[in-house]
């Protein structure tokens, strides 16, 4: 059970990946950066790990995200490429 | 396209190395032998039940040091760069004001997360958690306050207070540990108790709550520094 | 199951490598860096992971002295922890000097940034 | 075999039911208002089931469970709020072609 769940878990987080780098619009790429921590958080605690899923949670999927749009407020309507 | 060829060339070949050093890995079923003593000897020896939060805090302390003073190089770096924008064009800023119903939500939410931020690395020798997530969860209610309040400016001194305290009582608990104790960051400096009672770690709860102070305060200061950036003109 | 970890891991490791060489934007450079970051951890966390054994925090199901034949590994989740901090620093330093390279530049394309000596 | 464990069972897959019921509607749902109520009301319902649940079966858990349900029934409508908000000031399409909350203002 725990390794398909693992596999599930992984799929997600490639394919949030990709969306990440190849999404045409900037803000969509960011918020799946933030998708990618948050699965990873997921597989730290199935990889026994509660210490760094809390830290990845708390940093990469929230203020790393949040750091993100306050830039790309400051950069509007130059979002192509 | 030529450039796409390249990187697909260069990350196929990252991919065979990493693959030959999957494969040369010797499989091992125990631990290595810096792990098994910290896991030995960490419960032992630092009365912490947490092993990671001894092996972050206690044996390789001095590492966390390094780290918490790169934190504090960026925040410094980031607050050097973006200067802060002028006072008279603050009327720009409150262009958006929030709803009624997210500020007076912010303002029964935003205590109780800094509460939990709080309860989070003051018990991080007992649970998962510790300075570094404690921190960061501070800084997340920072967000929360920015985010419904455009224009809020309360604590700032009291980051900067905290910042600069919160390093020297760390270095200065180092210290005291080489003539209290055996060496640099030890936390036998305090009494110590059974493992997994609250009064338990010696110093480790008093190290990682100067770490978790210095962490939210950092971040909530990178944070100021990017929401008060001068807008494009 | 660590071999899962592994994988997933190392592709992640690979997209964000591959958004960094291939993107023209900035930010989109920054965002290949951090899934490269992400990936890096799950790969050293999945190192540390061993069949059948717990977390290591010392409670009711872990007494002290089976946690050396008990636990997983806790020197890569320790510097993974400091790393995860560390790559939020460097995040955010990139990101600012994006931000002042856009105010400079008025522009985010790499291409374009070239020289400056004939503005 | 126990009365709690049967009923805990219960209401967790009544939860779980209504959390893939709101999950489908965010997929399914027309607009984004639409999308809003789907995920926020739904999601609440569950969440409170799958945790009183929780709460059945292991009977320990009870006062932590009381405080996630608490900070789920403050924050999910403040953030729906928020989200509704934001896009009514984007002026996003409506699904049906009547906007009704300015047609109330005229």
């Amino acid at each position: 059970m725990l390794p398909v769940l693992l596999t599930i878990l992984v799929i997600i987080m490639l394919l949030g990946g990709l969306l990440a780098v190849e999404h045409k619009s900037l803000l969509i790429g960011v918020i799946s950066a933030g998708l990618v921590s948050l699965t990873a958080s997921i597989i730290y605690v199935i990889l026994a790990a509660p210490d760094v899923a809390m830290t990845e949670a708390a940093i990469g999927s929230g203020l790393s995200t949040v750091m993100f749009l306050y830039v790309l407020r400051r950069i509007k309507g130059d979002s192509n490429a | 396209m030529l450039k796409k060829l390249f990187a697909l060339i260069l990350i196929g070949g990252l991919g065979l190395i990493f693959f030959q050093l999957y494969n040369q890995r010797s499989r091992r079923e125990g631990l290595t032998k810096t792990a098994s003593y910290y896991t030995e000897k960490g419960p032992a020896e630092t009365r912490s039940a947490n092993i990671v939060t001894s092996v972050v805090v206690t044996y390789r302390g001095l590492d966390t040091l390094g780290e918490v003073t790169i934190l504090f190089a960026a925040a410094s770096i980031i607050g050097f760069f973006l200067k802060r924008s002028e006072k008279g064009s603050k009327d720009k800023t409150i262009r958006n004001q929030s709803s009624e119903l997210l500020q007076t939500g912010s303002m029964l939410l935003v205590p109780l997360i800094f509460l939990l931020g709080i309860y989070v690395f003051v018990n991080g020798h007992l649970s998962p958690g510790g300075g570094f997530q404690g921190g960061a969860i501070i800084a997340s209610g920072t967000v929360l306050a920015f985010l419904a309040n455009p224009s809020f400016e309360g604590g700032r001194t009291l980051i900067h207070i905290l910042e600069s305290l919160s390093g020297m009582f760390y270095v200065g608990i180092g210290v005291a540990g080489i003539f209290l104790a055996a060496g640099f960051l030890d936390n036998r400096i305090f009494p110590t108790g059974n493992v997994g009672s609250f009064i338990s770690a010696g110093a480790i709860p008093v190290i990682y709550s100067i770490i978790g102070l210095k962490v939210g305060a950092e971040l909530s200061a990178i944070l100021y520094s990017l929401r008060d950036t001068k807008e494009q003109q | 199951m660590i071999h899962i970890a592994l994988a997933g891991g190392a592709l992640l490791i690979f997209i964000g490598i591959w958004g960094m060489l291939t993107k023209k934007n900035i930010i989109r450079i920054i965002i290949g860096f951090s899934l490269f970051d992400t990936g890096l951890h799950v790969v050293l966390v999945g190192l540390g992971y061993l069949k059948n054994r717990t977390a290591p925090i010392v409670d009711a199901d872990l007494p002290a002295k089976a946690a050396s034949s008990q636990s997983v590994d806790p020197v890569p989740q320790a510097i993974v922890l400091t790393a995860i901090v560390i790559g939020l620093a460097v995040t955010s330093v990139l990101l600012v000097f994006a931000l002042k390279l856009y105010q400079s530049k008025n522009t985010l394309d790499i291409n374009k940034l070239r020289d400056n000596t004939n503005d | 075999m126990h009365i709690l464990h049967i009923s805990g069972a219960i209401t967790l897959l009544a939860g779980s039911i209504f959390l893939v019921l709101g999950a489908l509607g965010v997929v399914r749902m027309p607009d984004p208002f639409n999308r809003i109520q789907a995920g926020t009301k739904a999601t609440t319902l569950g969440t409170i089931l799958v945790m009183s649940g929780l709460g059945m079966l292991h009977p320990s858990w009870l006062p932590k469970l009381f405080i996630l349900i608490f900070f789920i029934v403050i924050t999910n409508p403040i953030s729906s709020h928020v989200l509704a908000r934001v896009m009514h000031n984007l002026q996003v399409p409506l699904w049906s072609k009547k906007d009704q909350l300015s047609e109330e203002e005229e």
